[in-house]
């Protein structure tokens, strides 16, 4: 690969919650104001606009764009579900790398129906069937990694504890309020061993990253080191495709895995580089899982990791500083830009809610249907 | 599906054996046996990397090859991992609440299936494949689901009724 | 721009038209394998997958890869309404010439409603207002350029009697038969001065480019010389944005005009070097401007280029022998790589219903909601 | 729209003079005079390039500057173009059939409006700005959007009762 680096020049993000008075398009106008803002850039130097959107219908990015001012570039809506922000950001990159442009700007948003989502991802034989329910995956995605680990639900409470801990401090969370162990095990019961404060909401927002060619002076660089976009092999029962079969031995590398190595292999840096890691915490299950496939802690670790506090703000390696999907909530196609504006601002020290004494590597995880996995690497000049 | 075809003579059994018109949720989803009332899933099998796919489809999902065929797939099997699913999902008109299980097939293939059951089931409880009614289409025919039975219990005369002992 | 060639190494397309008994997912696979079989090339060689699709929900391109086989490599959803197809190229040629891959798949599919699409394009109270009614749209710019170019119905009705003797030797067009200007005209009025035949059909279908960077051996290369994708501006009232106002001097170029130019640019050549032209006729009066704006004929000149037939078969600058959209009809994501797969046949010599003589510069436009324009010029080596 | 605020004083007059609750089917579609039902399309001017938009929005579609400004647009223009929508559009609840046209206003801006005729008008044709009713939102207040009406023709007795004469 042609190995130009690529810096963000400028971030924006529209607070992830409800609001039901703005349009999509509202939204990531918000978004997309604060990045030029950001950037110090006005509108006419951005030449290329990729929009990350998974339920935004036609023509979402230009009707951003349009209400922007029309500049005439060229707008490409792209989705890959839980990772469309991510597959964004990877097109950007790629078209900077190029060289087709000096400049682009990369939008994820999203204005989510609230309560289960009625997705098309899911055949109607399927719904009819009985096997359109998301949480029910998760939960025995949970209940595998409780037995391969030697948890128990407790721990998936500690993990909302501490996410909702961060995200109390993050003022563009939707949530931003501490909960207790009991609280969480107290709520209504979803599907076992989840409870309902162990899953994220979905929810709306926007965020946007300007990417460019050549680093904005008087700010502290950051580099895209890596992007990459994985989706899946089959014969995992559990996978993020949500197959109806698997084998019960050799199971393939998980999207995760795979983006993972990949990254890590571009950037040249390895899990004791990370500084800090936003992975996807979905559930309080798919932080732990996600860890693993990230690499953070080897197979059969993860209680001592709890245990010594690695994922802690302090530890060895923070994750969800920012309070994670359970406080930001997911909009789909704006979550994993979300995780990079945050990751931007903490590796140039003005993350709000203070910051990390050292951040020089980052990390941002996304996965979901499709399947897709993305990871994102930053990295401080 | 284009794999439908091939696998329909064998579905459709399931169909004959019951009064009021029904019919899968999915053409070739599974079989069933007018005599017995034994419900098999239906798969497919790699010819070249000898792997099954559930549902069956006509390239293997695992090498995509082009060489498969339909296959019964075990009718029992053991609970692997269960959850309950209380409250109606999109789409759904069967009864509630019911388990999601990865079942554990004899042929060691895992599964997810909905199971009948009101509760958790532990790690290998043995189970059955059979079938449920989760409403109708709009041409009034009953339509019919996988989902499998705790062994231990006496199959309910509804579904009797519908796998056609 | 980084300026390595990129070749198409093969290509396949599912017929269009109409086809209930047939999934989404199964079109794509279609287009997909018949790729894969022109190319020669086994699944495992794609490293990427692009997939441009409008309506085809979540995860549209993820099912078509896990239906012929997961191998866990990218796969991008693209939507840039009638270009998505040809932003799906756009961003698969970018990948290539950044190095990221040496060979990757860009399919088009749609499975599409049929009648008067419900748009998501438009806003509740625009539908309210009885301002949704694309047909009208289309009317308006007819009939401003029947004025602009001195032409009547008539002349509308002669491209469609055109494209359609043209669809019928084509054996994927939906529609093969011919009609007759008075058929046409004969037809029922949609909205004045267009009649039912005049408009192409929303329809199903799905069309596969197979990309690499090296050249398939033993085949007549086929270069993507040059591939544009750009938005609108503001103050055309009568521009694909669908404004509701405009100014009345100083119209800013239209997204077609600004993506043709910069291809010419890219590619080196004009519309003197150019041998075939697919362009986008969603109605008659559509491939005239279209035309116009791809500098086929100069302002003024409609007329004459007319009654001389330059666009006829055997014509000096053949437009649509394909059949283009009125006797394909037109499936969104597929409609742009459809055109590819056409011209790639005309200039490997290998055209359905007869090639012509001398192809060696061969130019597919689009042009749609959004705005979106493309351009893609194919040249034969 | 963010951008409905600062005109929904100007838009709100409509809807303060008819008797059965009605609002526009876009908040700052469009203004009223409660005295001569004069009606008039709101769009925004912006101070940095002079031009005008309609609808009115916050950010200037053609230079993206955030200095625009709301004001009325003349009520009066002509005719550029015109066809005829004789099938209702998804959505659309209004009388049909009605003309789609281009009209210029007087100031020389060129919008897209519904003109209230049973047939293609000429270039040409003078038409002044009013509104029509297009049915009723979920709270049963009745909807009114912007139509031109030919100026030879009368004003008609359910419009006039809308604005309000
Ligand atoms: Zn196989
Ligand atoms: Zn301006």
């Amino acid at each position: 690969m042609i190995d130009t680096p690529i810096y963000i020049a400028g971030v924006g993000i529209h607070r992830f919650g409800r609001f039901p008075a703005q349009t999509l398009t509202d939204l990531g106008v918000h978004a997309f104001r604060a990045a030029l803002h950001d950037a110090e850039l006005p509108l006419s130097a951005i030449q290329a606009i990729y929009c990350g959107s998974v339920y935004g219908g036609v023509a979402a990015g230009h009707k951003v764009l349009g209400a922007l001012g029309a500049t005439s570039v060229p707008v490409v809506n792209v989705e890959a579900g839980c990772a469309s922000g991510a597959a964004a950001l990877l097109l950007g990159t790629l078209a900077l790398r190029a060289q087709a442009y000096d400049c682009v700007a990369v939008l994820g948003m999203e204005k989510m129906p609230k309560g289960m989502i009625r997705s098309s991802f899911f055949d109607l034989w399927q719904e009819q069937a009985g096997l359109a329910v998301t949480p029910a995956y998760f939960a025995l995605r949970a209940q595998q990694l409780l037995r391969e680990e030697g948890l128990d639900v407790r721990d998936l409470a500690k993990i909302v504890v501490k996410n909702r801990a961060n995200g109390a401090l993050n003022p563009y969370a939707m949530f931003q309020s501490r909960v207790t162990e009991e609280e969480v095990l107290a709520s209504p019961e979803v599907c076992e061993p989840l409870r309902l404060w162990m899953l994220c909401s979905p929810n709306e927002g926007a965020a946007c990253v300007i990417l460019a060619r050549k680093a904005v002076l008087g700010r502290r660089k950051v580099r895209v080191a890596a992007i990459t976009l994985r989706s899946h092999r089959f014969g995992n029962v559990l996978g993020e495709h949500t197959p109806l079969c698997g084998t019960a031995r050799e199971v393939p590398p998980s999207p995760s895995e795979l983006a993972a190595r990949e990254a890590y292999e571009i950037a040249g840096v390895g899990p004791p580089e990370l500084d800090l890691v936003e992975c996807q915490d979905t559930d309080a299950a798919r932080e732990l899982l996600a860890c693993r496939e990230l690499g953070l802690y080897g197979a059969g670790e993860c209680a001592q990791a709890l245990r010594e506090g690695w994922f802690l703000p302090g530890g060895k390696i923070p994750v969800n500083l920012s309070g994670g999907l359970l406080s930001k909530g997911e909009p789909l196609g704006a979550s994993a830009l979300g995780q990079v504006v945050y990751l931007c601002w903490q590796l140039q020290g003005r993350a709000p809610g203070g910051g990390l004494e050292r951040c020089r590597v980052a990390l941002a995880h996304t996965v979901g249907r499709g399947a897709n996995a993305s990871v994102t690497i930053l990295q401080g000049e | 599906m284009t794999s439908g075809r091939a696998i329909a003579s064998v579905g459709q059994s399931v169909v004959s054996v019951v009064a009021m018109p029904a019919k899968p949720v999915r053409e070739g989803l599974f079989a069933a046996s007018s005599e017995d009332g034994t419900v098999w899933l239906l798969g497919s099998e790699c010819t070249k990397c000898a792997r099954t796919a559930f549902p069956a489809s006509e390239l293997c999902p695992y090498c995509g090859s082009d060489r498969t065929q339909v296959s019964r797939l075990p009718s029992d099997g053991v609970v692997e991992l269960c959850t309950l699913v209380r409250k109606s999902p999109p789409g759904y008109r069967g009864p509630t609440p019911y388990g999601l299980a990865v079942i554990r097939l004899t042929s060691d293939l895992l599964i997810v299936a909905p199971v009948e059951t009101h509760e958790v089931l532990a790690c290998g409880t043995r189970v059955r494949c059979g079938v449920r009614e989760v409403g109708e289409d709009e041409e009034g025919n009953l339509l019919l689901a996988p989902c499998f039975r705790v062994l231990e219990v006496q199959p309910e005369a509804s579904l009797m009724r519908v796998v056609g002992s």
